[in-house]
């Protein structure tokens, strides 16, 4: 056993930086606070590179498959005699893996920022949000156990939901974060439900418990509990829908186009890089009980990735503001990998998916984060996020350009890039599972081609835009971060996942399916055909395709109307129908009913007054009769 | 048979002017009317030999309450003014209700069983009376009396008190003791 | 002198002290220092409670003294403290404390306000450290009148009937309380022998089945009113309307505090099989509580009544989890209370300061002011965030472990009551981000507000004590949950123990 | 010297004169014919002492002290509702009882 506690450090280097620059961040210089942060963060990366090194390979020598360590525990509560609240960290592939693609993207996040945010009013504040918001997603990737995990799930919603609303004096900003956040909220309850419902049943809320093949999660008695599903599948579909609510999936995905409203080095890192993904790693943690316990749960998670896939894809087309093309291309990514997890078996080749899944949630991390860093700084230079703004950007922006041209064909899936190698894998793993998924993801890869050559055609070349002032080229501290992605995207896709990152631990051989990978390469060919023959230079082609569509294309430009149905169960389901009635009910019935008591003891009193007039006779009027009276009763009628 | 026919004619007058007294409208034939009342439960009293309360009776009522509210009439009201009398509906409620205890108390004296006592009547006679008042044994009423007194002297205050024309006319305390 | 009378004594001579000076700033300095005093004392006896627990002493309740002051009816001054108590007792000093420099500015017969102001809280302290349920009641009664006071003179809006309002309820909840405590009374010991008002006394002597099944509902109403239970709750909203700043916290964050403290010590503790047969009642309902309380905050317009509305929830909790009767959930309750104590003063103290400057509490009439005033947006943010349950802050600590142990109940009605609580975190968040947004966030709507100062160091004293503890407890909650389960092991047996009657479902 | 008068007769005069002074009582405005039926009130109850002493305790003489004290205490009631009603008088240049109500709710 290898000492890992110092990965503890990982985390909560941010952690202390966010307290640190909370603090103190206002009365330093801005610049100041991005170098602090940069640095620490900068820290956490190489303590991260480290771990994965020693964890993949030097530790690693002469044994086969990775072991999960848990480097370091601590009691953080104690609940039940069985269950306690630990606070650790829990080394394994996919936390390793994470670890890697969190800091990586959050270190290029802060170098880029500290160009894109110059002059910005909260400097500081935004700094010390984004360290929060790595502390949060590093806790959350090292969880030991399940509350740990829905700790930092709820600090990272927390997060998102503050840099969503940075701009806090803009509406559009605050309606996106609060949405944002009660929409994950809402996610997140079915979660904390899940949660409860496995725990107890289970009795721990360990991981290396919950997904030990012979441990009481998966070796739980089946047998259906309600609605012909058991006890288990209910708790992990629950789970699930936290994982949903936080990565976008249909029908939780509302939040994430307005979600687009925050600073765009948010938007890579946080919604596109890696706190969306943390759905796809929820369910990769507790992918042996899922898989083995509950493969109905799984069928779920494979058919909402696969629909949120499509539905992003559809979408992703009409969308004209280059933010929101990209938030849609994530939720269809993302759709991929839940959809690869979801065919996935368990150990050795069966395992493909589960490999896939993650590999592709490694190569997306990069070419997305280069995709929206590329379009940040598009926006920086532009001041302006819908592409009718832009063409022929080309010129003005060459690095850019580039960057964004490579991450365009990574997504597309074209080899030898890593989009590809990931994609192809989840398309196998999809081929041997389930023949009408496939296809999705068939069209789906078309699809994307497409969104991300629209896009792409439309920013950089298309007609000549006149700007009231030239557009010039960021500077270094924001392009570098872009060429070091750049590399990343070209690059990753060589990894060798299956041998590190498995379902099991243990490697397995893994080889291209060239009768799948052909179709699909020129599948996405066709696509950037297409879009070249309608974006490249300006046309009537796509008026005349738009009106081909017809509704269909109104439908999709207007997202399904999804936002809709939404603002119509809040505004009018919860507000109108029920807190306002609540509220109304609360202080007409019940309080009414408190006043009437009140109210009928003042006219009581009012009316029991009235004997009290002040007038002599009446008061011997009541005596004089009440004493006949009283002597009527006792000595005649009650006779004793 | 002379003390029946002085009874009846006693309780005759009593009633009489008993009643006449709460009905007159007059408030000074009233107050003559009361003191033919009183007179009359005197001479009841010389019927049951109490001498002495009979002629306490006679001075301290006939004498001076009567005497003292016919002052007061005069202070308060003219001779000739004709006093308000109760609305109908006022009568006929208090007589239902004075009728309604009447009779219930008629009822339960007539249906008692009165035992008269055969023993001799202790004698009141003025020396009797002198001797029970400032008697502290058993039958005798010194503590009565001096409690009686007091009570005397704290009203004989307190009317002159209440009574008495303050400046600015408040009432200032009512002293009842 | 036993450590506990001076929580009694401490007040008293503060308020003496009080009557001796002779302008605003003796005043307040008075009172500040008497009741850092209490503050550090408090401090001090979680340190001696520790200490004594860590040497081993396994009695149910440390510093213990009994002194008989009415014989006649075996009425005693008895006191003494195990972990619960003290934990509220810190807690009450926390927010006493955050509550005088909350009201540091009170110009209006300021003497007078803080004498009663600290009257309440030695009621306060004197109901924690009671063991006599008559001397309980007493100091009970003595936190009630001052508020009548305190809203009557010192509140706004339509504090005549505010004040009327809430004492009247309170005082009919003390009259239903005050039947469970003589009913108790009379069964607190086997016939022929001396009855006591005693608790520890009381708990030894079984009180039987038809009488508690009686008295039950009277102690849980009428400290349930108190708690905020449904459908008792309506003095809540307009009282804390009403309510000065300082009484605001106190009420809350404190005195509703009572209820749950006392539906615990008394109702279920001394009755607890009527408890486990008539649970479901009000297990009905404090879960409509909850979830009411949290739909009634929505809509609301004032930002007190926002913050009234989720007192009834929190509040609701509280009762809640008590009823689930097992340790999890009723260390839960306990952690609520205090949590819940600390989030909503620290509401109402910035609700204060907020409307000190812009004298509005309309949210439709504020909008941007995290500009104008960071620091006070900050902290209001971090107190949204505490009470929704963020991790990290004491809101979640609380709900977590009342949801997981309410959920360990083996019963399934239990746990989709549960559930149904549970859901009200979803309605939390909404009512909350909606007042963040629109009050602090967006553009500002009125350019008198430009103009606003930020926090004066009298209000950052104070909400700085709040966010402090709720942070202390949020990050390391495991000593006050251990203090607190250390006490509560015997109770929840004695309770669960002569469990005969499962419950209805 | 009441020879065979039964006790009753004494006690049915004493009844209807109580009665009678009741009924003036309720329904005399004026406070003076007021004060005069409580005077009315009194005899009677007078009356019962004296006779119950005479007929069925002549041994002792309570009843008859009774009412020699009753008899002082209605000359100091009377001289003091006297100074009241005066007093009302001077307030209110009026004796009507239903003008006296302040005392009222």
């Amino acid at each position: 056993m290898v000492d890992y506690t110092y990965t503890l450090l990982i985390p909560l280097i941010p952690f202390l930086l966010f307290i640190f620059i909370g603090l103190t961040g206002h009365k330093m210089k801005p610049i100041v606070s991005g170098l602090i942060g940069t640095s620490g963060l900068a820290i956490a990366a190489i303590l991260s590179y480290i771990t994965a090194i020693r964890y993949f390979w030097t530790d690693h020598i002469g044994v086969i498959g990775y072991k999960s360590i848990k480097a370091f525990e601590i009691t953080w509560l104690h609940l039940t005699d069985k269950l306690t609240i630990n606070i650790g960290a829990l080394i394994d592939p996919i936390s390793v893996m994470m670890l890697i693609v969190i800091t990586t993207v959050s270190l290029m996040v802060h170098i880029y920022s500290i160009g894109y945010m110059k002059g910005e009013r909260g400097y500081h504040r935004f700094f010390a949000f984004l360290s929060l918001f790595s502390f949060s997603m590093l806790g959350l990737v090292l969880a030991t156990n399940i509350f740990q995990m829905y700790i930092f799930w709820e600090l990272v919603g927390v997060s998102s939901f503050l840099l969503i609303g940075f701009y806090y004096e803009k509406p559009s900003a605050v309606a996106a974060s609060k949405k944002a956040f009660i929409v994950t909220r809402f996610a997140d309850l079915g979660f904390l439900i899940g949660i409860l419902i496995l725990s107890f049943n289970t009795g721990t809320f360990d991981f290396q418990l919950l997904t030990s093949p012979t441990g009481p999660a998966i070796t739980m008695p089946g047998g259906a509990a309600f609605m012909g599903m058991s006890v288990l599948t209910w708790s992990l579909i629950f789970i699930f829908m936290g994982g949903a609510g936080k990565s976008a999936m249909f029908p939780l995905h509302v939040w994430l186009p307005d979600a687009m409203e925050g600073p765009t080095p948010v938007s890579a890192l946080i919604h596109a890089a890696t706190m969306v993904v943390a759905g796809v790693y929820l369910v990769a943690r507790l992918f042996p009980v899922y898989a083995l316990g509950a493969p109905d749960a799984l069928t779920v998670v494979a058919w909402v990735g696969g629909i949120s896939s499509l539905f992003a894809a559809i979408i992703a087309c009409t969308q004209t503001d280059i933010k929101r093309v990209l938030a849609y291309s994530t939720m269809s990514q993302i759709g991929y990998m839940m959809l690869a997890l979801g065919v996935s078996g368990y150990g050795g080749h069966d395992g493909l998916g589960f490999m896939a899944g993650n590999f592709h949630l490694f190569t997306h991390a990069m070419f997305k984060a280069l995709l929206f860093l590329g379009a940040g700084a598009i926006i920086h230079a532009v001041h302006s996020n819908d592409m009718k703004d832009m063409g022929g950007l080309r010129k003005y922006l060459p690095i850019t350009h580039a960057t964004f041209l490579i991450a365009c064909i990574t997504i597309a899936g074209i080899p030898p890039l890593s989009g590809f190698w990931s994609k192809d894998e989840i398309m196998v793993a999809a081929w041997h599972h389930n023949k009408i998924l496939f296809s999705i993801e068939y069209l789906v890869a078309g699809l994307t081609a497409f969104y991300m050559f629209r896009l792409y055609f439309s920013i950089f070349w298309g007609k000549a835009t006149h700007y009231h002032h030239t557009p010039h080229e960021a500077p270094y501290v924001m392009t570098i971060p872009l060429m070091i992605l750049a590399f990343g995207a070209v690059f990753a896709g060589f990894l060798p996942f299956h041998a590190l990152v498995t379902s099991d631990g243990m490697p397995f051989e893994s080889h291209l399916d060239w009768s799948i990978a052909i179709p699909s390469v020129l599948i996405a060919l066709l696509g950037i055909g297409g879009a070249t023959a309608m974006y490249m230079k300006a046309n009537g082609l796509p008026d005349k395709l738009a009106g081909v569509f017809g509704n269909g294309y109104k439908w999709a430009y207007h997202k399904f109307y999804m936002d809709e149905v939404y603002l119509f169960v809040t505004k009018k389901i919860i507000f109108r129908f029920i807190s306002q009635p609540v509220a109304w009910f609360d202080r007409h019935i019940v309080d009414g009913f408190m006043n009437l008591v009140a109210r009928t003891v003042d006219n009581t009193s009012n009316l029991i007054k009235g004997f009290q007039s002040g007038r002599l006779q009446q008061y011997g009027y009541v005596f004089v009769s009440g004493a006949i009276a009283l002597v009527l009763i006792f000595v005649y009628l009650w006779n004793f | 048979m002379n003390s029946e026919i002085m009874f009846y004619l006693l309780a005759g007058m009593i009633l009489v002017f008993s009643v006449l007294t709460v009905t007159s409208r007059k408030i000074l034939r009233a107050a003559v009317y009361l003191l033919f009342v009183l007179i009359s439960t005197a001479a009841i009293y010389f019927m049951l030999e109490y001498t002495f309360l009979a002629a306490v009776q006679l001075t301290v009522y006939a004498g001076g309450i009567v005497v003292l509210i016919i002052f007061s009439v005069l202070l308060t009201s003219h001779i000739s003014e004709k006093a308000i009398m109760a609305d109908r509906k006022q009568s006929l409620l208090s007589a239902l209700a004075v009728g309604a205890g009447a009779l219930l108390t008629l009822l339960t004296i007539l249906r008692f069983t009165f035992v008269p006592s055969a023993l001799p009547a202790q004698t009141s006679t003025v020396t009797d009376v002198g001797n029970a008042l400032i008697s502290y044994e058993r039958d005798g009423f010194a503590l009565p009396f001096e409690v009686i007194s007091i009570l005397l002297l704290a009203a004989l205050i307190g009317a002159i008190i209440v009574a008495r024309k303050e400046k600015d006319g408040i009432i200032a305390t009512k002293e009842k003791k | 002198m036993n450590i506990l009378s001076l929580f009694i004594l401490i007040p008293l001579l503060t308020i003496i002290a009080i009557m001796f000076t002779s302008n605003m700033k003796q005043t307040r300095i008075v009172s500040a220092v008497g009741m850092g005093i209490q503050l550090i004392l408090a401090g001090i006896l979680v340190y001696l409670y520790l200490s004594e627990r860590n040497a081993g002493n396994m009695d149910a309740m440390l510093f213990y003294y009994d002194a008989v002051w009415f014989p006649t009816l075996n009425i005693h001054y008895t006191i003494g403290v195990d972990g619960i108590s003290v934990a509220m007792i810190a807690l009450t000093s926390i927010v006493v404390f955050a509550g005088i420099f909350a009201s540091w500015m009170v110009d209006f017969l300021y003497r007078e306000f803080f004498i009663s102001l600290i009257l309440l809280a030695s009621g306060v302290f004197g109901f924690f450290i009671s063991l006599d349920i008559f001397t309980m009641f007493l100091f009970y009664e003595l936190a009630v009148i001052p508020m009548y006071l305190l809203i009557g003179l010192w509140g706004s809006g339509p504090k005549e009937y505010s004040a009327m309002k809430l004492t009247l309820m309170l005082m009919a909840g003390s009259a239903l309380l005050f039947v469970a405590i003589l009913g108790i009374y009379f069964y607190s010991a086997p016939a022929g022998s001396q009855l006591t008002f005693n608790l520890l006394e009381i708990a030894k002597n079984h009180i039987p089945i038809e009488m508690q099944r009686f008295l039950f509902p009277f102690a849980f109403i009428g400290f349930g009113v108190l708690g905020a239970l449904f459908p008792f709750h309506t003095w809540s909203p307009d009282g804390h309307a009403s309510a000065p700043t300082a009484v605001s916290m106190l009420h809350a964050g404190v005195l509703m505090k009572l209820g749950g403290y006392g539906v615990f010590r008394v109702a279920i503790y001394l009755m607890p099989e009527a408890a486990h047969e008539q649970a479901w009642i009000f297990l009905i309902l404090t879960g409509i509580s909850v979830v009411y309380g949290a739909f009634g905050a929505v809509v609301q317009k004032d930002l007190k009544y926002i913050n009234a509305y989720s007192s009834v929830s929190h509040c609701g909790l509280v009762l809640f989890a008590i009823l689930m009767m097992n340790q999890t959930a009723m260390n839960g309750a306990v952690i609520q209370m205090i949590s819940h104590g600390l989030m909503t003063a620290l509401f109402f103290a910035l609700i204060g300061m907020i409307y000190g400057r812009t004298h509005t509490r309309l949210i439709n009439e504020m909008g941007g002011l995290m500009k104008v005033m960071p620091f006070l947006g900050v902290v209001y943010v971090i107190a949204g965030l505490a009470s929704l349950g963020l991790p990290g802050l004491s809101g979640f600590v609380a709900e977590m472990t009342i949801f997981v142990g309410s959920f360990q109940h083996t019963d399934t009605f239990h746990r989709v009551l549960t559930i149904v609580a549970a859901s009200s975190i979803v309605i939390t968040a909404v009512y909350i981000l909606r007042v963040v947004g629109t009050l602090l966030f967006g553009p500002i709507k009125n350019d008198h507000f430009l103009h606003l100062k930020d926090a004066m160091w009298f209000e950052r004293l104070s909400t700085l004590t709040l966010l402090i503890a709720i942070a202390a407890i949020g990050m390391a909650p495991l000593w006050l949950s251990n203090m607190i389960n250390f006490s509560l092991g015997p109770i929840v047996e004695k309770i669960n123990g002569v469990a005969t009657v499962a419950g209805l479902f | 010297m009441t020879g065979s008068i039964p006790i009753q007769y004494f006690l049915i005069i004493s009844t209807l004169m109580f009665f009678i002074g009741i009924y003036g009582f309720l329904t005399r405005k004026n406070l003076i014919t007021m004060l005069m039926s409580i005077e009315l009130i009194l005899n009677s109850v007078n009356i019962n002492f004296v006779t119950f002493n005479k007929y069925l305790y002549p041994q002792n003489l309570q009843g008859h002290f009774f009412t020699l004290i009753i008899i002082a205490i209605a000359a100091a009631e009377a001289a003091v509702a006297i100074a009241i009603i005066i007093n009302i008088y001077r307030n209110f240049r009026s004796i009507d009882v239903d003008n006296v109500d302040q005392m009222k709710f």
